[in-house]
C-alpha cells in the first residue's frame, strides 16, 4: 500500500520546487514575481511536511497540521507583502526592488 | 646644651615673615611691611649671635674639641629602615659661623633696603622673597641631613630666581633668572645623584652617620663603596664628584658659572645679600660639610674641587678686568674669590695643621661676606645716585658720596689683600695653604691676588676719581640713615674681621689650630697687590686713554675676556641648538608624526575598512539573499564535509 | 563607616541635579554634594587612622561584600586600604574644585554637572571595589561621561578628541576585561575577588599572559609610552573641569589598577616585565619632558609634562619596591593635585586673555596677582620645588629606584632624574613668558580670580602645601599597603642595609 | 510502471514545468498563470497521497486566494502586458549556479540517506481526526497553535489595513 521509495522521489520534487523558487527570488526585480517565488518555496516545504507524514509517521498527523498551519500563515503573509507592495508603488510609483534601497549602509 | 627652640626661631621667624607678608601684605602691610621683616630678622639676628656665643664659649667644647651636636631631629619621610629625611638641626663651628654669616649681612641688607627700595610698587613681596631667601639659607646650614641640605638648596635656588626677576617686566631680568635657576638646576641633578650614591652606600641619610661610617675604613659601608668602580674612579669619589657639581653650580664655579654674572638684573641689595655674601658660598659650604669624607675616604675629588677652585678664580679674576659694568665686575670677583675658598678646601688635609686650608676658607668666606657685602651696597649707592651700572657714566663721585666713597675703599682695600684689612689676613692663610700643598694652586693663586687688586681698584678709580663729576644734580642726597649704616657696619666688619683668631673656632676637626702670621711669606702677594693697584691708579685715575691704549695691545686676550672666554655662547649653542633642534624638536615631531600617526592610522584603516565593508550593505533585497544561500551552502559544505 | 555612602553620595547628588529645575539650583546641589564627598573623605581619612592607631591591622578596612551576582562569584566587595583613601582624598579634592572652577558654564549646565558628578562616582567605586568585576564596572562608568565632556563642551577639534580618548581608554579597558577575564578563567576557582585571586598564586603561564595585558590596559589610562597620544588631545580640547578630572582622576584610575590589580595579582609576571615598564616608563617620563619643550599652548605643556610625570608613577610601579611603589602612589596623588590645579589656572587664564599660547600672552602678573601667584606655585611644584608635593613625590620614587644595585636600574634613576632640569627649562619657559615680561597692549582691563576661583585654587593648594610640608602622614598612609603588594614580590636584593 | 505511478509523474512534471515558467517568463501575468498551474499540481500530488483535506485547502487558499490576490495587485500595480524588466546576465548565471550547487548538495545528501518509517499502524488522514486533533486539548491537540494563527490572521487582517492606509494629508 505504501512504497517507502518513493518518498524519495517526493523530495526530489519538493527540493526542486525550493531551488526553483530561489532562483526566481534571486532573479526577478518585481516584488509580485518575487512574492510568487516565495510561494513556491512555501509550498515545497509543505510537500516535504507532506511526503514525511505520508511514509514516515503515518501514525501521527503532525505534518499534516504543520501544513495547514503554513497555508494559513502563508495567506496571511501574501496579503501583509501585497500591502507593502502597494504602499511601495505608492511612493515609489515602482515596485522595483533595486530602487527600493534606502536601507543601504 | 643648645636650646633647640631658639635655633628654630632664628629659621622660623624669616619664614614667618615671608607668609605674612606674601599672603597679607600687599593688603595690610602696604608701607610697614619692611619694618615687619627687617624687625624679624633683627630678633633672629640676636638668637644667632647668642646661639654663636654660646656655643663657642660655653657648651661646644668638650675636651678642647668642638662638638657636632643635634639638638634637634624629627624624621621628615621615611623611605625604608634607616632611610629617612629628618629634619634637624646640626651645631657646629660651621653652622654657628653661617648662621651669624648669613642673618647679619641679611639684616644688613634688610635695613639698607628699607632706604634703597623705598616706594617700590611691590615692596611686601619683596620683603617677602627676602625672608623666604633667609629662611632657606638659614634651614641650609643647619642642615643634618643631606637630603634636609637639598630641600632647603632648591629653596634657596627658587628665592633667587624669585629675586632675580624682580623686576619683572624687564625681559633681561626673566632671562637672567631662568638662566639662574636652569644653570643651578642642572648641577643639581649632579647633586641629587650624588646624594642617591652616598646614601646608598652609607645606608644613611644624616650627616654625622654618613661621615662617621664613609671615613671610618674598618667598616663593610666604606669597603662596599670603594669597591665599586665606575670608569676606574670608586663608587665613593663619584658621590663626591657629583655633590660638589651641585656645590659649583651654587657657587657658580667654572663651568657652572655663567648664571652669577646675568644674576645682577636683580635688585643690587639681593645681589650683595645672595649672589655675593650668602647662596653663593652654599657650595663651599657644602664641601665643607662633607669635608672629612672628601679629606679622608676621597682625595681625588678633593683635587678636583681644588683645580676648578684655582681655575674659576684665575678666569673670573682676568675677566672681571675687562667688564664696564660695575656689578659685572662684582660678580666675577665673587667669583674669584669664591674659587679660593674651593681651593683652599682643596688644597687641605683632615685634622690638626694639615687642615689649614679648611680654616683658611672658612675664615675667607667670613671675611668675603663682611666686604662683598659692602662692596655691593656701596655699588648700589652708587647706582642708585647715578641710575647706571656703566662705569663710563661714573666718575669724580667721591665729593658727593663721602660715605659710601671711604667705606668702598675699604672694602677694596681688604679684597686686595692689604694689610690690616681682614682680606688680608684670610687671604695670607690661604696662600699658605695652597705654597705647603700645591705649588701649581699657589701660582694660580698668587697671579689672581695681583689681578684682584688690580681690578678692584679698577673700579674704584673709574667710579671715585677719574674724569671730574659732570653735571650731577647736586640736590640730590648719598641716601639716608637706612642706607648709610649698614655700609659702615660692614666697613668696620671689613676692616676687623680679620683679627679674629678664627683657628680657635673653625678647623676641620674641630680641635684648635693657631694660626700665625708669617711676615717672609707675605711679601710677595702684598706686593704684588700693592703693584696692582698702583697699576691702576696709573691707568684709570685720570681721564685718559691709556686703558684702551693697554687694550689694544693685549687685543686678543682682551677680546677673548671681555666675551667671557664666550662660554656664554658655547652653552647658548648647546642648548639652543642642540638641545632645542636636536631632542626637543624632533621628540616633539615624532609625538605628532608617528606615535600619534599611528593612533590616527588605525583608525583610518579602521574607517577605510568599514568603508569597503559597507559595500555589502547595498540595501538589495536580494543580494542578501544570495549571500545568504551562499553562506548556508558554506556552513553546509562545511558541517557536512569538512567537520564532522 | 559604610563605604557604600562613596557611592550613594554621588549618586545621589546627581539624582538631585537632574530633578533642580534651573542652573543656579543646579550648581549649589553640585556644591554641597562636593562638599559632602569632601567631608565624607576626610571622615573616611579620620576614621582609617583612628582604625589603624587602634591596632587593627587587616589588610583591608571597612570591608563590605554582598551576593552580586552568585552563579558567577561576583559580589560587591568593598574595602579600603591607605592607598585607596589616599586615592579618595584625591579625587574629592579635585571634585569640589572642578565644581568651582565651573561655575560659569552656561552651557547645558544641568547636563554638565550631572556628568561631572558622575564621574566621581565611577572614580569612587574603582578606588574602594575589591572584586574585580565591579571594578570594571566602576571603570567604565568613570570613562563614558569624558566622551561627552569633551564633545560637548570642549573646545577646538572636540569631536576628533573626544573619539580619540573615547576610543583609546576603550580600548584599554578591553584589554583590561581580556585580562580580567584570563585570571578568572585561570584557575581552579572562579573567583573575581581580588583578595582571594592575590592568595591564589596564578600560574606563571598565566601571569606571563595576563599582566600585560592588565598593565597595558590600565597603562593607557595613565599614558603608558606609547599609547599617550590621547593626553595631549584629550586635555587641550576639554573644558577646565573636564581636563582637571581627567587628569587629577583618570589617569589615577590607570595608575591604582596598575599597582592593585595587575602587580598585587600577578607579582610574578610584574617581575618578569620589570624592565620593559621601566623602560617605557623612562622614555615617557624623558620623551614627554622633551616634547614639552617645544609647545606653545599652555594645555598642551601641561598636558605632555603630565605623559611625564605620570611617567614616574610608572617608573615607581615597575622598579618594584616598597619606597618606589610608595613614591609612584604619592606621584599619584601629588600629580593629581598639580595637574588639576595647572588646568584651572590655565581655564581661568583662558577666560579673561581667550588664548592659551604662551607667545601671545606677557606680564599678566600686573593684572592678575593672584592667579599668577597659583600658577607660580604649580609651577613650581611640577618641577619638584621642596615645600610643594611634587619634590616629595619624586624623591620617593628616586630613592625606591636607587635601593637596586644593578646598572641597568642605575641608569634608568639617573636617566629619570635628568629630567627634572628639562622640567624646569619647560615650566620657567611657560609661566616667565606668560607672567614676567611687559604687559601686552590690551590686557589692561583684565581682573583678577573670583571668589569660586580663589576657593578652588586655594583648596588645591592646600593640598599640595599640606603633601609637600607634612609628607610623613601620606607615608604612613599608603607605605603599609605597599608593603603588602611588596611582600609576594620575593625581596629584591636591597642595597641599603 | 503503474497507472497510480504515471499520474504522479505527470502530476510532478506539471508543477515542476510551470514552476521553472512561472520564475523565468516575462509576461507578468503569465507568470500568474504558470503559478496556478503549479499550485494545481502540488494540490494534485496530495490528492494523489490521499490526503484530500489538505487538498481542499491548497485549491481553496492557495489557487482561490493568493493567486487571486496577486493577480490583483498586478493589476493594481502593473500594466498587465508589459514585459517584466530583464535581469542582468551576470546576476542570472550566478543565480542559477548557486540554486544548482544548493540543489545538488541537497540532492547528494537525499541520495546517501537511508529513511526508515515507524511501524506503528497510521492514522487516517480523515477530516474528522483532523478535526478532532486540531481543537483537541490533550496531549496531541493543537488547540494552542490554531489560536494563535488565529490572532496572528487578525493581526495581519490590521496590518494590511494600516500599511495599505493611504497617509492622511499633514495638517499644517
Amino acid at each position: 500500500m505504501i512504497e517507502p521509495g518513493l518518498i524519495y522521489h517526493m523530495l526530489f520534487i519538493s527540493a526542486t520546487l525550493f531551488f526553483i523558487g530561489v532562483y526566481g527570488f534571486f532573479t526577478r526585480r518585481n516584488l509580485v514575481t518575487m512574492l510568487m517565488s516565495v510561494e513556491l518555496i512555501l509550498n515545497s516545504v509543505n510537500l516535504n511536511f507532506i511526503a514525511f507524514n505520508k511514509y514516515l509517521w503515518y501514525d501521527k498527523l503532525d505534518g499534516l497540521f504543520f501544513t495547514i498551519f503554513i497555508i494559513a500563515i502563508a495567506a496571511a503573509e501574501a496579503a501583509v507583502a501585497i500591502a507593502i507592495i502597494i504602499n511601495l508603488y505608492r511612493s515609489h510609483q515602482s515596485i522595483d526592488v533595486e530602487k527600493a534601497e534606502e536601507m543601504k549602509f | 646644651m643648645p636650646n633647640a627652640t631658639y635655633i628654630t626661631l632664628i629659621i622660623l621667624l624669616p619664614l614667618a615673615g615671608f607668609l605674612m607678608l606674601g599672603i597679607f601684605g600687599r593688603k595690610y602691610f602696604k608701607n610697614t611691611s619692611g619694618m615687619i621683616g627687617t624687625t624679624l630678622l633683627f630678633v633672629s639676628t640676636l638668637l644667632a649671635l647668642y646661639t654663636a656665643y654660646g656655643y663657642f664659649f660655653e657648651y661646644g667644647k668638650v675636651d678642647g674639641i668642638y662638638q657636632k651636636l643635634v639638638p634637634l631631629k624629627y624624621t621628615w619621610l621615611q623611605f625604608s629602615p634607616g632611610v629617612s629625611i629628618d629634619m634637624g638641626i646640626i651645631i657646629d663651628p660651621i653652622s654657628v659661623m653661617m648662621l651669624v654669616v648669613v642673618s647679619f649681612i641679611s639684616l644688613m641688607v634688610h635695613i639698607y633696603s628699607l632706604g634703597y627700595m623705598k616706594g617700590d610698587e611691590r615692596f611686601p613681596t619683596y620683603y617677602a622673597f627676602l625672608g623666604l631667601f633667609t629662611f632657606s639659607m638659614l634651614g641650609l646650614v643647619i642642615s643634618s641631613n643631606i637630603f634636609q641640605i637639598y630641600i632647603f638648596w632648591e629653596l634657596v635656588g627658587v628665592s633667587s630666581f624669585l629675586l632675580i626677576g624682580y623686576y619683572y617686566d624687564k625681559p633681561s631680568a626673566v632671562a637672567a633668572c631662568k638662566k639662574a635657576f636652569i644653570v643651578t638646576r642642572f648641577a643639581d641633578v649632579g647633586f641629587l645623584i650624588g646624594i642617591l650614591i652616598l646614601s646608598f652606600y652609607s645606608g644613611t641619610l644624616d650627616f654625622n652617620t654618613l661621615i662617621a661610617t664613609l671615613t671610618s675604613p674598618e667598616s663593610n659601608e666604606y669597603k662596599n663603596a670603594v669597591a665599586v668602580s665606575f670608569l676606574g674612579v670608586s663608587a665613593l669619589t663619584w658621590g663626591l664628584v657629583l655633590v660638589f657639581i651641585g656645590g659649583a653650580g651654587k657657587s657658580a664655579m667654572f663651568p657652572l658659572h655663567i648664571w652669577l654674572p646675568d644674576a645682577m638684573e636683580g635688585p643690587t641689595p639681593v645681589s650683595a645679600l645672595i649672589h655675593a655674601a650668602t647662596m653663593v658660598v652654599a657650595g663651599v659650604f657644602l664641601v665643607a660639610r662633607l669635608f672629612p669624607v672628601f679629606a679622608i675616604s676621597a682625595p681625588d675629588a678633593l683635587s678636583l674641587v681644588g683645580y676648578v677652585g684655582a681655575i674659576s678664580a684665575l678666569i673670573a679674576a682676568v675677566i672681571a678686568c675687562t667688564q664696564t659694568d660695575i656689578k659685572r665686575v662684582l660678580a666675577y670677583s665673587t667669583m674669584s674669590q669664591i674659587g679660593y675658598m674651593m681651593f683652599a678646601l682643596g688644597v687641605s688635609k683632615y685634622g690638626g695643621e694639615e687642615g689649614l686650608g679648611y680654616t683658611a676658607s672658612m675664615f675667607h668666606l667670613f671675611t668675603h661676606a663682611m666686604f662683598k657685602a659692602l662692596l655691593f651696597l656701596g655699588a648700589g649707592a652708587v647706582i642708585h645716585y647715578i641710575h647706571s651700572n656703566e662705569m663710563k657714566d661714573m666718575g669724580g663721585l667721591r665729593k658727593y658720596l663721602p660715605v659710601t666713597h671711604i667705606t668702598f675703599l675699604i672694602a677694596c682695600l681688604a679684597i686686595a689683600g692689604v694689610p690690616p684689612f681682614a682680606g688680608f689676613f684670610s687671604k695670607e692663610e690661604i696662600l699658605l695653604a695652597a705654597f705647603q700643598h700645591n705649588p701649581i694652586i699657589y701660582w694660580i693663586a698668587l697671579i689672581t691676588s695681583g689681578l684682584t687688586a688690580f681690578y678692584m681698584f679698577r673700579l674704584y678709580f673709574s667710579i671715585f676719581w677719574n674724569k671730574e663729576a659732570d653735571q650731577h644734580d647736586a640736590h640730590k642726597s648719598e641716601g639716608g640713615f637706612a642706607m648709610m649704616m649698614p655700609l659702615v657696619l660692614l666697613a668696620i666688619g671689613a676692616a676687623a674681621a680679620g683679627f679674629i683668631p678664627f683657628g680657635h673656632f673653625v678647623s676641620s676637626d674641630g680641635t684648635r689650630l693657631e694660626t700665625e702670621l708669617h711676615l717672609q711669606f707675605s711679601i710677595a702677594p702684598v706686593a704684588l697687590g700693592l703693584a696692582g693697584i698702583l697699576i691702576a691708579m696709573w691707568m684709570y685715575k685720570k681721564e685718559s686713554t691709556k686703558p684702551d691704549t693697554v687694550a689694544a695691545s693685549l687685543s686678543g686676550i682682551y677680546n677673548a675676556a671681555y666675551h667671557k672666554f664666550y662660554i656664554d655662547d658655547i652653552y647658548l649653542f648647546i642648548t639652543k641648538k642642540a638641545l632645542f633642534n636636536l631632542i626637543g624638536r624632533p621628540a616633539a615631531w615624532i609625538d605628532k608624526n608617528i606615535v600619534d600617526g599611528l593612533v590616527n592610522a588605525t583608525g583610518n584603516s579602521t574607517r577605510d575598512i568599514s568603508e569597503t565593508i559597507k559595500g555589502f550593505q547595498s540595501g538589495k533585497v536580494q543580494q542578501y539573499a544570495i549571500y545568504f544561500l551562499v553562506g548556508i551552502i558554506g556552513l553546509a559544505l562545511l558541517f557536512i564535509y569538512f567537520w564532522k | 563607616m559604610n563605604l557604600t555612602l562613596l557611592i550613594l553620595l554621588p549618586l545621589f547628588t546627581a539624582i538631585a541635579i537632574l530633578l533642580m529645575r534651573n542652573a543656579t539650583q543646579v550648581k549649589w546641589v553640585a556644591l554641597a554634594g562636593a562638599t559632602a564627598q569632601f567631608i565624607l573623605a576626610f571622615v573616611l581619612l579620620f576614621l582609617f587612622r583612628q582604625e589603624r592607631a587602634g591596632g587593627n591591622t587587616a589588610q583591608m578596612l571597612f570591608e563590605l561584600q554582598y551576593n552580586w551576582f552568585p552563579s558567577w562569584n561576583i559580589s560587591f566587595h568593598l574595602g579600603v586600604d591607605g592607598i585607596s583613601v589616599a586615592m579618595i582624598l584625591l579625587t574629592a579634592f579635585v571634585v569640589i574644585a572642578g565644581v568651582l572652577v565651573s561655575w560659569n558654564v552656561t552651557k547645558m549646565t544641568k547636563e554638565f554637572y550631572f556628568l561631572l558628578i558622575l564621574l566621581s562616582l565611577g572614580a569612587y567605586g574603582f578606588f574602594i571595589s575589591l572584586d574585580l568585576f565591579i571594578l570594571f564596572f566602576f571603570l567604565e562608568i568613570a570613562v563614558i561621561p569624558k566622551y561627552l565632556l569633551i564633545g560637548i563642551w570642549g573646545s577646538g577639534k572636540k569631536e576628533y578628541s573626544a573619539n580619540k580618548l573615547a576610543l583609546m581608554l576603550m580600548g584599554g579597558s578591553a584589554l583590561v576585561l581580556v585580562g580580567l577575564l584570563g585570571i578568572y578563567f585561570s584557575g581552579t576557582e572562579r573567583s573575581f575577588d581580588l583578595m582571594k585571586l592575590a592568595q591564589l598564586n596564578i600560574p606563571i603561564e598565566t601571569q606571563m599572559i595576563c599582566f600585560p595585558l592588565l598593565f597595558v590596559g590600565f597603562g593607557v589610562f595613565t599614558a603608558l609610552f606609547p599609547f599617550h597620544t590621547w593626553v595631549p588631545d584629550g586635555h587641550s580640547s576639554a573644558p577646565t573641569a573636564g581636563s582637571m578630572f581627567l587628569a587629577g582622576i583618570s589617569m589615577k584610575l590607570g595608575g591604582y589598577g596598575c599597582l592593585r590589580v595587575a602587580t598585587y595579582i600577578m607579582p610574578d609576571g610584574a617581575k618578569e616585565y620589570a624592565n620593559i615598564i621601566i623602560v617605557l616608563s623612562v622614555i615617557a617620563i624623558l620623551y614627554g619632558a622633551f616634547a614639552t619643550m617645544m609647545q606653545k599652548d599652555l594645555k598642551y605643556i601641561n598636558a605632555y609634562s603630565s605623559v611625564s610625570h605620570c611617567g614616574f608613577v610608572l617608573l615607581g610601579i615597575g622598579m618594584l619596591t616598597k619606597t618606589s611603589m610608595t613614591g609612584a602612589v604619592m606621584q599619584m596623588v601629588s600629580h593629581g593635585l598639580m595637574t588639576a590645579l595647572f588646568f584651572a589656572v590655565i581655564g581661568m587664564i583662558y577666560e579673561r586673555t581667550h588664548t592659551r599660547q604662551v607667545s601671545e600672552m606677557s606680564g599678566l602678573l600686573k593684572r592678575m596677582p593672584f592667579i599668577i601667584s597659583i600658577l607660580f606655585i604649580v609651577g613650581l611644584c611640577s618641577l619638584g620645588l621642596p615645600g610643594l608635593s611634587g619634590f616629595v613625590a619624586e624623591m620617593t620614587v628616586f630613592m625606591g629606584s636607587w635601593e637596586h644595585p644593578d646598572t641597568f636600574r642605575r641608569v634608568a634613576t639617573i636617566l629619570a632624574c635628568l629630567s627634572i632640569v628639562v622640567t624646569a627649562v619647560y615650566i620657567l619657559r611657560a609661566i616667565t613668558s606668560t607672567a614676567m615680561g611687559p604687559l601686552k597692549a590690551g590686557y589692561e582691563t583684565l581682573t583678577d580670580a573670583t571668589w569660586n576661583e580663589k576657593l578652588a585654587a586655594l583648596i588645591l593648594v592646600a593640598g599640595i602645601i599640606a603633601i609637600g610640608v607634612a609628607p610623613f602622614w601620606l607615608n604612613d598612609l599608603v607605605s603599609p599597603g605597599a608593603e603588602i603588594i611588596m611582600q609576594k614580590i620575593s625581596p629584591v636584593t636591597t642595597g641599603i642595609k | 510502471m503503474s497507472g497510480s505511478t504515471i499520474i504522479f509523474y505527470l502530476l510532478a512534471a506539471i508543477t515542476l514545468v510551470s514552476a521553472v515558467l512561472a520564475v523565468t517568463t516575462r509576461m507578468i501575468f503569465r507568470a500568474a498563470i504558470y503559478l496556478l498551474f503549479s499550485l494545481i499540481g502540488i494540490a494534485g500530488i496530495y490528492f494523489w497521497l490521499n490526503y484530500e483535506f489538505i487538498a481542499a485547502v491548497q485549491i481553496v487558499v492557495y489557487v482561490g486566494g493568493i493567486v487571486v490576490l496577486i493577480i490583483f495587485s498586478i493589476f493594481l500595480t502593473q500594466q498587465a502586458g508589459e514585459q517584466l524588466p530583464k535581469q542582468k546576465m551576470g546576476r542570472q548565471l550566478f543565480s542559477a549556479l548557486a540554486a544548482f550547487c544548493g540543489l545538488a548538495l541537497v540532492m547528494l545528501q537525499l541520495a546517501q540517506h537511508e529513511f526508515t518509517g515507524t511501524g506503528n499502524k497510521a492514522v487516517e488522514p480523515t477530516v474528522a481526526n483532523i478535526g478532532y486533533q486540531m481543537l483537541g486539548v490533550d496531549d496531541n491537540g493543537y488547540a494552542l497553535p490554531f489560536e494563535v494563527v488565529s490572532i496572528l490572521l487578525l493581526a495581519a487582517l490590521i496590518g494590511c489595513i494600516v500599511i495599505a492606509l493611504k497617509s492622511k494629508p499633514e495638517k499644517a
